[in-house]
């Protein structure tokens, strides 16, 4: 058990592979073939290319505020890989890798950032819950999911995700220690990116690392480099066998890095220095995947590129059918609110359409 | 059929649902070994075991977050939260998340939960433990929020609502939880949520109240009758979404509208029900609609709380006034 | 005098009342180095130093209740809520702590505390991000809750805020904080809380609303007066405790009467008006007081948010209709 | 340093006077005469006295719900007697030997427990804040206290309690971390006294002890025996110099037992077995500290009964006075609202008034 070197009070951080895609700990390598991490790797890529489009596109005014996930790609895919399809996965709002990766398709991300409701609603089978908004509070959901799979004995386990501002959150420690009382068969993830916003991962908390929180609960946990696929992958991979057999929760730390802004309505000169940007930048997931790849022979720099403008090409045509169905119907407004739509309701829905009716004429 | 009070009838519906359903689970604080402080959930482990009735440690929002996640997964939770007082920290999960996944996901995840909780005060108890929430949940799209005022009616309504396929606040008014017993069938039954009943039919006055105070009303109303006063009166029921047909149907006949609650009179339930009368029998009306309602004052320790109750003679004066305006 | 928005004339205010007052605190997060999300608090943190104006962790709750403890220890915390949606997990502290504290201790334990938080919607944002509070914050008793609707008014009433011995919410209307500029006197004045202001006198109809509804009503009214039609316009300012006077008097002038707000209608803040109205003017109504009002929806996300928020031509025509009764 | 050899993960709880009154580690034994102790203990059996009595009017009807505090004396008194009078004192609901170490008179905490509203209010200069009844709620005031006097430059030191079910909910946690990240000089004091009303310790969390929640929020935490009034003075006042001194706060484990009911509304026989309670009748901390004052030479079995009956008596008239007196005026239901009562409460007060004289014609 991988937890218990890198338990969180151990002062260690688990990493496979290095800042240059070499393996550090080639024992730990988890069973993959080249193939497989390649096809992760892709969905980094995807993910990357998307969320560059989504910049590029809320920067023409056609998209709204957009939350981008550069430099988080490997805590995300490689997390969500080490998932069954049938887990439950509960996002907090930063995972696009995540849902790629589950399934999601980028039409349903993009119609949500676009602004419409039907941006949280996955098809059929893909068993991830929405967005959640309010800091922390989706991980209370994700605890209830696996106490529901253990009440009726089900085998499937929920991942579930937040980011370090959030673990400041009353939910957090409230949502750890259900976990820990009911051995809910639940990883929490935290992606720590080092910033809440503009608040520096050292203004949330005086705790020298995230993962030690866990002991609260009395929960096992491990810190991860968030930056390495790899790792993240065996980290989660390890805690969710754990937890479908049995054994309860696991809070995973991923020490990881937001390259970009918080959305795009904010501007990280704000608070904080490009140097220290740049010092991440070598660290970068897909950088260091992409040199592993390589090296593997399984991939080419010439074929990134091409995987990259091919899938920028898609994403924008994505988005156009977004932007040309994304419009909601009036009728949408008023007829989910209640399974049955109650008579106040229908009242002020047959009211409006009046009033949009004459405005017409 | 059997005499059960009030807390007897819940026990009795949550024993019966969670024979009849399998997916319903109960949990709460000390609901499981103890049976709840009220004792709504007593027998309850014994029977179906400690996966499906339990303890919670103490913390609302988990309670409620966790039945969101239960829900989600197949199950139907019915939670409780030991006292209304002690709701407010879930109010970001009910808020934010119950009242809210169905529309967010354009009906994907339906909620199909309960969540209890004793409710109202005159039980000379601490702080907080005497509060009125109808407003502060009725005005939150997407709860369905139910009150019953007998056992017949708590079996009924609450079979209504734990099989709904929308989240239903259920509120307890803990006062006359063991006020008295009543003939309680033993079968299946349900009462629909969303209809209030009129209690009464009468000629002079439109009195709508719910919860603890119905009793109150009909004491009120025997006042009244001896002085030759004839108010129909209706049990609100569902607070939301409220049944606005049958008090407007009311009002036009009557002409005249009290409402009665036991929450702060100012943005309280009561300020509704006058919307929706001047809604629906404007010209009906023959006296102001008036509210007897709670002070705006934070509600008062036992001491000082028989002040703030109303009781039958204040009761009867208000309506009284508004009958001879 | 100086030209400012909305946004800046509350900036200008905090750095005022700090640089006049040194127990005077601001914190929230991302109030201090970033200077606040929408830039409210730029500035103040280079001023008064991290210690009186400062970043919190994400923690809505502690926010709030440390809020309490520095208001019992001698301090007037100014506290923000980065958007109203995220005052729900602070309500059980709102609720049961701010509201309650000085009748709970009869007095000894005063809370001249502000939370501020941007409010209503029509931004374009996300989930959670155009919420109404008005109803939820108005119905607690010992809550003072007031938003301003012009930079001028921001800062008298921001002041008067600051200044009171009395808990206050400050409710900042998010669209119009950098809608148009005014000028805004830079020294002290202070506008009184629990006044409405009658922003024009009419006689065929009142009108009342508050926030950034206010611009949309001004801009009706253009439409409504084209045709003939008077009416009285009145910012609320102050929506708890609200100015029954001034509303009951404007009433019983024009016997019409209409509430615009953006929160969901059903139990919504214009119940309680029509409600007030009835108690105070109803010999005079000529129509049903009415109400202009958000759906009982949650506030869809942006692009059907247009169909939620009221402009000015769907008030005028509720208006109108109202007048023409 | 206390915490440095009973910090949170030593698995060591520190104990200074055993249970038969032998004092085991003469070199922690804190600087206090031997009639300071007899001064503690009397104010133990004061509140043991007064709890007495207060059960007792209870069961004559006379007295409304009221929460015990036998059992957990040496937590309360210990730990109160280690504050400075300047300092602030935040409760949560069962602490009466430290209001009565307080200078909060007998007289007001009845008057609370009777359902007078100023059973809240206390004599000028008694820096306590009120019983806070949502669980949880009143620790972030103390941080805002503590906060303030960091502020302001002040040397005041704050002291806030909460049960062991309290440390459940999120407010704990909040509270720990920003008295963490603001260096707050508060002390937070668990009394573990094993039981949330019928739901047992361990149910609360899986944490093997409470004072390891410490490590979440980075701050230094002690396990102590809190039926030793010794170890609670001598922690707490460890603790509470080095707040002063700007170490920032402290959080501390009183691990107890609640010998009575929850409070007079509940039955323990339902949840716990009667010779669990016989365990920890024989750590009774005013047993053994009675034993030590004995053998000390300053006090004895007479003394002890004497007291006892004195303060009883004393307690009674206090309550007869509270009988008296205890029920609020109308206008006490208005008047506190708001600083100036706003127009419409004074309607309804008014209103009311008139109602109540039309009655009495
Ligand atoms: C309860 C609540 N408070 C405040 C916010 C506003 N807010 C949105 S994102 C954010 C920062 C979150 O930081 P972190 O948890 O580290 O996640 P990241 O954005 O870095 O992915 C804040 C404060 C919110 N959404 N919910
Ligand atoms: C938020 C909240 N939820 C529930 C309650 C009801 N309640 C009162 S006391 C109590 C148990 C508290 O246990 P603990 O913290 O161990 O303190 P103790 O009673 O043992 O002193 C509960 C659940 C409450 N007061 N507040
Ligand atoms: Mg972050
Ligand atoms: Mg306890």
């Amino acid at each position: 058990m991988l937890v218990e070197q890198y338990g969180p009070l151990k002062g260690q951080m688990l990493q496979i592979m290095d800042e240059t895609g070499f393996i550090v700990q080639p024992d730990l390598v988890p069973d993959l073939s080249d193939e497989e991490w390649l096809e992760l790797y892709k969905t980094m890529l995807r993910t990357r290319t998307a969320d560059m489009k989504a910049l590029q596109l809320q920067r023409q005014g056609r998209m709204l505020t957009y939350a981008p996930n550069t430099g988080q790609e490997a805590a995300q895919v490689g997390s969500a890989a080490a998932m069954e399809k049938n887990d439950w996965h509960v996002p907090a709002f930063r995972e696009l890798g995540a849902w790629l990766h589950r399934g999601v398709p980028l039409e349903t991300v993009y119609l949500y950032w676009y602004g419409n409701e039907y941006g949280s609603k996955f098809p059929e089978g893909v068993k991830n819950l929405p967005i959640a908004v309010p800091i922390g509070s989706q991980l209370a959901h994700g605890v209830g999911l696996a106490m529901a799979s253990n009440i009726k004995g089900e085998r499937d386990v929920t991942v579930a995700y937040i980011g370090d501002g959030g673990t400041s959150i009353g939910d957090f420690s409230e949502a750890l220690n259900f976990a820990g009382v009911f051995e809910a068969p639940i990883v929490f993830i935290i992606q720590n990116n080092q910033y809440a916003i503009s608040v520096a991962r050292h203004k949330q908390t005086k705790a020298e690392t995230l993962v030690q929180k866990a002991v609260a609960a009395g929960i096992p946990g491990i810190l991860v480099d968030g930056n390495d696929l790899m790792a993240m992958y065996a980290a989660t991979k390890d805690a969710i066998d754990r937890a479908r057999q049995g054994g309860g929760p696991t809070l995973i730390e991923a020490y990881t890095y937001r390259l970009g802004a918080h959305t795009t309505s904010d501007d990280p000169t704000k608070y904080r220095e490009d140097s220290e940007v740049e010092k991440w930048k070598p660290k970068d997931p897909i950088k260091r995947m992409k040199a592993y790849l390589i090296s593997r022979g399984v991939w080419s720099e010439e074929q990134d590129e091409a995987f990259q403008e091919e899938y920028g090409e898609y994403a924008l045509e994505v988005f156009r059918k977004v932007e040309a169905e994304g419009e909601p119907k009036v009728e949408d407004l008023f007829k989910y609110t209640y399974k049955e739509m109650p008579a106040h309701i229908r009242e002020q829905y047959e009211e409006y359409l009046e009033y949009l009716e004459g405005k017409v004429e | 059929m059997a005499l059960m009070n009030l807390i007897g009838a819940i026990n009795h519906t949550l024993d019966y649902e969670m024979g009849r359903d399998e997916s319903v689970v109960v949990f709460g604080e000390d609901v499981g070994l103890e049976g709840g402080v009220f004792r709504a959930t007593v027998g309850l482990q014994e029977k179906y075991g400690a996966k499906r009735c339990f303890d919670t440690p103490i913390a609302e929002a988990a309670i409620v977050g966790t039945a969101v996640g239960m829900a989600i997964n197949g199950l139907k939770p019915v939670a409780e939260i030991q006292f209304s007082g002690f709701a407010y920290p879930a109010f970001n999960q009910i808020i934010s998340h119950v009242a809210r996944m169905r529309n967010r996901t354009r009906g994907q995840r339906n909620l199909p939960l309960v969540i209890r909780m004793p409710h109202g005060g005159g039980i000379k108890a601490l702080e907080h433990h005497s509060e009125s929430l109808d407003t502060l949940l009725g005005h939150i799209p997407g709860l369905k929020v139910v009150t019953p005022s007998t056992p017949y009616d708590a079996k009924g309504l609450l079979l209504s609502a734990i099989r709904d396929e929308d989240p239903v606040i259920f509120l307890e008014p803990s006062k006359i939880y063991r006020a008295f017993r009543q003939e309680v069938p033993e079968d299946d039954y349900t009462i629909p949520l969303g209809k209030a009943k009129v209690l009464k039919q009468g000629t002079d006055v439109t009195v709508v109240t719910w919860g603890a105070y119905v009793h109150e009303v009909l004491k009120a109303d025997k006042i009244l009758q001896e002085e030759g006063i004839n108010a129909e009166i209706i049990d609100l029921r569902t607070i939301s979404p409220i049944d606005g047909e049958t008090i407007i149907d009311s009002v036009q006949k009557t002409g005249r509208f009290v409402v009665i609650h036991e929450a702060a009179k100012s943005f309280g339930p009561g300020a509704e029900l006058i919307a929706l009368v001047n809604e629906g029998a404007f010209l009906y009306l023959e006296a102001p609609p008036t509210r007897l309602a709670g002070f705006d004052v934070t509600i008062p320790l036992p001491r000082g709380e028989h002040h703030y109750f109303l009781d039958a003679d204040r009761m009867a004066a208000g309506i009284r006034k508004v009958v001879r305006y």
